[in-house]
């Protein structure tokens, strides 16, 4: 029994929120008591355009299994312009993850507004499913940050 | 006492969140075959809401509902009384059990020009 | 040596009933770096800021981590009391083990974890952090409202009367708003325009308060304190100082065939108009549409009959610049368009109205001049039916998901005023339930039932259909479980509300953030309930959510006073999490500069020293403080990493990404 | 006709040098053999001065540093060279004052490595035709079409345009080859995500982190880059993992994105043969297909796709295009 334990992989999910939408928007679903799996992990940036592709890759890198990027709805960013910038970044980046054969459910850019705990929560719900059934993440592993 | 089987059988075949129901009464308020029903449309949704069984299988207004799906339309909540009257229906059709017939023997003895109530009520349900 | 304190907070049960504090509290000791850690009932209490304060000074701490709610509540607290205990304020981290961790688990195991996971991470992250020292920047002292309904009027006055000035946007011709249109008002019946035009006419004699009417906002920039704005004033084709609103040229006008929209379309008006007779500024306005002069070149009957010689028919629309300090925004709201809701028949009948025309055609400024007269003969209704929640909560996908609020009290109150009026009316109100929280609003309607007898009726109307000139009104009863039909002379639709649609364009100007509804957001749904995430910005009136007369003047002096308390300070502190840039690896590229909003990167050509006694110019980018907002769209943007943000720095977060990873 | 581009261009070369406009000329060396040839200076004597079919290096990129020091120089551009220099301008790399820029004629450079796959070995001398080389080997004579053995970058060429130039030598007609442009990223998007997987594993698995593509690559002429900066946490050479090479490529890639002119230089010095440029051709295709056509480098414009938008963009999720 202890073995089969052993042996389940827990996903793990790196979620970067941007402080003014998207992070405001987990803090709603949490006094909205909106449960989402706890291997999701937040990691709060100012804006969403603050997410370096490093970030995502050394999340992968360190063993994440999916990595998803929360901002405010494109046209309502804190900056004006900010989510305009991840989405194309992103958008490229995304794409030439999945080029490289990434699975591409792996990463994923949501909108979320302040008030839409409820959204928040569901996505975190969807991705966390997503990554469940993709399993570990094997293609951007690096063995040397995984102790095994 | 209440059968949960049965019941969540009805919600499931219903496809509804009857949780989701205001008691605002818009659907009684449009259904053209109120008078004739012994339980009303909104009653369906309160009772199935409530797992009062037995009050609806023994409605005798399954039989007259006429699948029109106004009560549906008109639903500011999306909550689908039709469906829930239409699930009752269905269920009781099956427990009758031994009555019925099997599939097989249905093509010979279905009359051509007259379409069957459920199959209509189906062609309506998923006509979006 | 960094010597980190770990503050656990149990927040009540909140966290404690979720997370093992104990353990938490064990499990950071082991972090790198960490000498104390202690837990605590309540930190943000007096007693616990007073244990983070003696632990910084008998520890002689380095950095601060507090495990509480989430930074977005009492980062700022945390903060200052580590700023009160000697350490820079930005040498507090908090792991956010409230919202984040403790309200959305219920596993304790699970729960634990995850919170230790978060201090640590925090932990990580502090031990990059950097003391820093925030900017100041002056404050422009003068204010500006968007809006000018009863919730801009309500702040405008209250701002000015504190001593600032304060410009009102407003982008009709006239100052008042929605509730200029209303008749009489709940609970107490007096009348709207009694009330409502003396504080018109007190922001148009106010010297600090300056009217934009006929305006829009085009262009907003800049931060808290300083906002720096473009109002265009559309075109009038009337000169607003020459005017006498005398009324000759409407007289005159021979194009009379435009809608009236003050009453609501149920009646016409000239091509230049005022829009109602206590307008504020009481100054005519022309309409190009429908203008023939304008349209043809033919006319300028106005011209010739104007006294005051006030038309101009070569007006253009004028920009103007102003700065700010502070800004409201009190956009307000319209009832819902009524396509989607056939089965009350209101595209095809004409006694089928809303309350908002109802209310003009009970007003003595209205089209009827006061008489309740249906629309389609002009004659006397003697049976009305009202139909509650019409749009509203309705999740279908036809009106709006939420309840509108004010339509109960207003129900009651039509209802009220028919039967008070014209006795011999019969009244009847579908309803599915009737609310009315407020401080005499259930006696309100009670007195609607009891006094006046009005017949509610539980339950909702399925359709409205015309017989022989009768409007059928059929609906369910549901207390008695019938099905009845109500034949009505006029049927009176309680339409729900929603923002007026300029907000979503005001909102993206000022870069606030807005709901599925199109409702702004307020910065905290209980404690910031008028200020908005975006500094500076506050929100008054039913732009920000549904609300009836008292609550939007409430609201608004509300936001008046956080203006002023705003505009009374002489600097504000700025953010010191900023952008900077290393000069040592900046190549000049520019590409910085095509990403920044707020245009706070400049190029310099710099001397630099490049060994061997010689030097060399480069071409190297460089942020002003002052402006830069700390987005971080520059850091990603740049090729050579030398773009870098305080607080969010580049090892920062790549630290955070390690501990959060760490299995 | 290849002798003659090169006098003609030694000629306005020692021309220009005569009449002081310019004090030094970039160009290319010869070095041992015919195919071994160096970007390199020329100031009084213009020894092993050469242009043939193998001086495929970038020249554009050396001027970062040529013109920061005293007097002009004079350069040689091929057509896509002159991408890459708009490119510079734009980022404010070059400056234009101190450059002569002298446009001339490319009809794709070839590969000697293609050429000793075809077993062609010991070369002794090779001679160059419109469409042919003939090449002396110990082991006899023989010849090669030039098409056969054109270098990666050359095999698709986007452009024969010249986009900036003082002056130009042209003496025959150029043609572009741009249609197969995205052939093989096409190929790759294709696959499924396991195939494409497993082609990228076997190619950067090759990987040494020698870092040429980065050191030549005229996109990349940060004095500090990422890769040598400890602080960036992705620094070092390490290639002990697969993940190492991936990260280093892919950010590689993203950092040059919008400014990449797709000149290939990375694919043409890889010492591994690993084919980089199809990691920056799917980026431009992406930007092309989703955020408008764009060629970095046509004009001299600090806005590319990469740090511009649109309101209406569309989704990142969707910009994803390979197959499952």
């Amino acid at each position: 029994m202890q073995e089969i334990e052993k042996k389940e992989h827990k996903p793990l999910i790196v979620a970067f929120c941007c402080n003014w939408c998207s992070y405001a928007g987990a803090d709603l679903a949490g006094s909205s008591r909106l449960s989402y799996p706890a291997n999701v992990k937040i990691i709060r940036v100012p804006c969403s355009c603050r997410v370096n592709p490093i970030f995502i890759l050394k999340a992968f890198q360190r063993g994440a299994d999916g990595v998803i990027l929360c901002g405010c709805h494109p046209g309502d960013c804190h900056y004006s312009t900010g989510n305009f910038h991840t989405r194309r970044r992103m958008g490229i980046l995304f794409s030439l993850l999945n080029y490289f054969g990434i699975e591409k459910e792996r990463t994923r850019i949501e909108w979320v507004s302040a008030a839409e705990g409820q959204k928040f929560s569901l996505v975190m719900n969807d991705f966390a499913k997503t990554i469940c059934s993709l399993g570990e993440n094997r293609r951007l592993e690096d063995l040397r940050c995984k102790k095994n | 006492m209440v059968n949960k089987n049965e019941l969540e059988n009805i919600n499931r075949i219903s496809g509804t969140d009857v949780k989701k129901c205001m008691k605002c009464g818009k659907c009684s308020g449009r259904c053209p075959a109120f008078t004739e029903m012994d339980i009303k449309p909104h009653q369906f949704v309160s009772y199935l809401a409530q797992g009062k069984l037995d009050k609806l299988l023994n409605s005798k207004a399954i039989w007259n509902c006429l699948s029109c799906m106004a009560c549906v339309e008109r639903c500011p909540r999306g909550v689908a009384p039709a469906n829930v009257i239409e699930a009752v229906r269905d269920t009781v059709a099956r427990m009758q059990g031994k009555d019925g017939i099997s599939a097989n023997d249905i093509p010979p003895i279905v009359e051509e020009l007259l379409p069957q109530q459920l199959l209509v009520s189906a062609f309506r349900k998923y006509k979006k | 040596m960094q010597r980190i304190g770990v503050f656990i907070c149990h927040c009540g049960t909140n966290i404690a009933a979720t997370v093992d504090v104990e353990r938490v509290t064990e499990a950071v000791k082991k972090e790198p770096y960490v000498v104390f850690a202690q837990n605590y009932q309540y930190m943000c209490s007096e007693n616990g800021q007073q244990l983070i304060k003696t632990a910084i000074r008998e520890n002689k701490l380095t950095g601060v981590v507090v495990c509480s709610c989430s930074p977005r509540m009492h980062e700022a607290t945390f903060r200052k009391t580590a700023e009160e205990a000697g350490l820079n304020p930005y040498l507090v981290e908090i792991a956010n083990i409230r919202e984040q961790c403790s309200w959305i688990h219920k596993d304790i195991e699970e729960a634990t974890e995850k919170a230790i996971v978060l201090a640590r991470t925090a932990i990580a992250k502090l031990t990059l952090n950097k003391p820093l020292i925030a900017g100041e920047t002056g404050v422009t002292k003068r204010a500006l409202i968007i809006g000018g309904g009863i919730a801009g009027i309500q702040a405008a006055l209250d701002i000015a009367d504190a001593g600032y000035e304060v410009d009102i946007v407003e982008k009709r011709p006239t100052i008042g708003g929605r509730m200029a249109q209303l008749d009489k008002t709940f609970p107490t019946l007096d009348c709207a325009a009694c009330i409502l035009t003396p504080k018109m006419v007190d922001c148009a004699q106010n010297e600090k308060i300056n009217m934009f009417t006929y305006s829009e906002i085009e262009e907003v920039k800049g931060f808290v304190g300083n906002f720096k704005v473009k109002i265009r004033k559309k075109a009038r084709y009337v000169d607003e100082k020459k005017c006498t609103g005398c009324g000759v040229c409407m007289a005159n006008c021979p194009s009379k065939k435009g809608l009236n929209e003050f009453n609501m379309d149920l009646n016409n008006r000239p091509a230049i108009y005022i829009p109602f007779a206590q307008a504020i500024p009481n100054v005519a306005v022309i309409d190009p549409e429908q203008c023939l002069k304008l349209k043809t070149g033919k006319c300028g009957l106005c011209q010739m009959k104007c006294g005051a010689g006030a038309i101009d028919y070569t007006q253009k629309d004028e920009i103007v610049e102003r700065e700010y300090g502070a800004i409201v925004v009190a956009t307000g709201f319209r009832p819902i368009k009524l396509d989607n809701f056939n089965e009350y028949g209101y595209a095809d009948n004409k006694d089928v109205i809303t309350s908002l025309e109802l209310e003009r055609l009970m007003n003595a400024a209205g089209p009827t001049k006061g008489t309740l007269l249906r629309p389609s003969d002009l004659t006397h209704p003697k049976v009305i039916t009202f139909i509650q929640c019409v749009g509203s909560r309705d999740v279908s996908g036809c009106g709006k998901p939420y309840c509108s609020k004010i339509c109960c009290m207003y129900t009651a109150k039509h209802a009220m005023l028919i039967r008070e009026k014209y006795p011999d009316t019969e009244v009847h109100v579908f309803y599915i339930d009737v609310r009315t929280p407020g401080k005499n609003y259930d006696e309100f309607y009670r007195r609607a039932v009891e006094q006046y007898n009005v017949d509610y009726i539980k339950g909702m109307v399925g359709k409205v259909y015309n017989e022989n000139g009768k409007l059928m009104v059929q609906g369910s009863n549901l207390l008695d479980n019938e099905q009845i039909t109500i034949p009505s002379d006029l049927v009176v639709l309680a339409t729900a509300i929603e923002p007026d649609p300029s907000v979503r364009d005001i909102a993206t100007k000022l870069t606030i953030s807005i709901d599925t509804n199109n409702f702004l957001t307020e910065a905290h749904a209980k404690l910031k309930p008028v200020e908005c995430a975006t500094a500076g910005v506050f929100l008054a009136g039913v732009c920000q959510g549904p609300k009836d007369v008292p609550e939007t003047v409430s609201q608004a002096s509300a936001a008046a006073s956080k203006v002023i308390g705003l505009l009374a300070k002489d600097k504000l502190k700025g953010n010191p999490c900023v952008s900077h840039c290393d000069e040592n690896t900046c190549i000049g590229c520019s590409q910085c500069e095509q990403v920044c909003p707020y245009g706070a990167i400049t190029y310099e050509e710099k001397e630099f020293r490049i060994g061997g006694g010689k030097t060399e110019k480069r071409r190297v980018a460089c942020v002003n403080p002052a402006v830069c907002q700390g987005c971080g769209a520059c850091t990603v943007t740049c090729p050579s990493g030398a773009m870098d943000i305080h607080g969010f720095s580049f090892e920062q977060i790549n630290k955070e990404i390690e501990a959060i990873c760490k299995r | 006709m290849q002798e003659k581009l090169e006098s003609l261009m030694q000629e306005l070369a020692l021309k220009k040098i005569a009449s002081g406009e310019v004090d030094r000329v970039l160009a290319w060396k010869k070095g041992e053999s015919y195919f071994d040839v160096s970007p390199a200076i020329f100031k009084e004597s213009f020894d092993g001065f050469t242009y043939n079919a193998f001086c495929g290096a970038n020249l554009s990129k050396f001027l970062v540093e040529e013109t920061k020091k005293e007097g002009k120089v004079l350069v040689f551009l091929k057509p896509c060279d002159t991408y890459s220099f708009n490119q510079l301008l734009s980022e404010h790399r070059i400056n234009r004052e101190k450059v002569y820029v002298v446009g001339i004629e490319c009809q794709g450079k070839l590969d000697i490595n293609k050429v000793y796959a075809k077993g062609i070995d010991g070369i002794l001398d090779i001679e160059e035709t419109d469409s042919e080389l003939k090449i002396k080997t110990i082991y006899g004579d023989k010849t090669v079409k030039k098409d056969e053995v054109f270098s990666v970058k050359c095999e698709t060429c986007k452009s024969k345009k010249l986009v900036v130039f003082d002056e130009k030598i042209v003496l025959n007609e150029m043609k572009d080859n741009k249609e197969k442009r995205f052939d093989i990223v096409e190929k790759l998007e294709s696959m499924t995500e396991e195939e494409r997987f497993a082609f990228w594993q076997a190619e950067l698995s090759k990987c040494i982190r020698c870092n040429a593509c980065r050191n030549v690559c005229p996109a990349c002429t940060c004095t500090n880059c990422v890769f040598d900066n400890n602080k960036s946490g992705i620094a070092g050479k390490a290639n002990a993992d697969s993940f190492e090479e991936k990260l280093y490529h892919i950010i590689r890639a993203f950092h040059v994105a919008g400014r990449c002119t797709d000149c290939g230089e990375c694919s043409r010095v890889c010492p591994q043969g690993i084919p980089l440029h199809l990691i920056n051709r799917k980026i431009i295709k992406d930007m092309n297909t989703n955020y408008g056509e764009y060629q970095a480098g046509e004009t001299v414009t600090p806005l590319n796709p990469i740090v511009d938008f649109k309101k209406d963009d569309v989704e990142a999720n969707t910009v994803v295009g390979g197959k499952k």
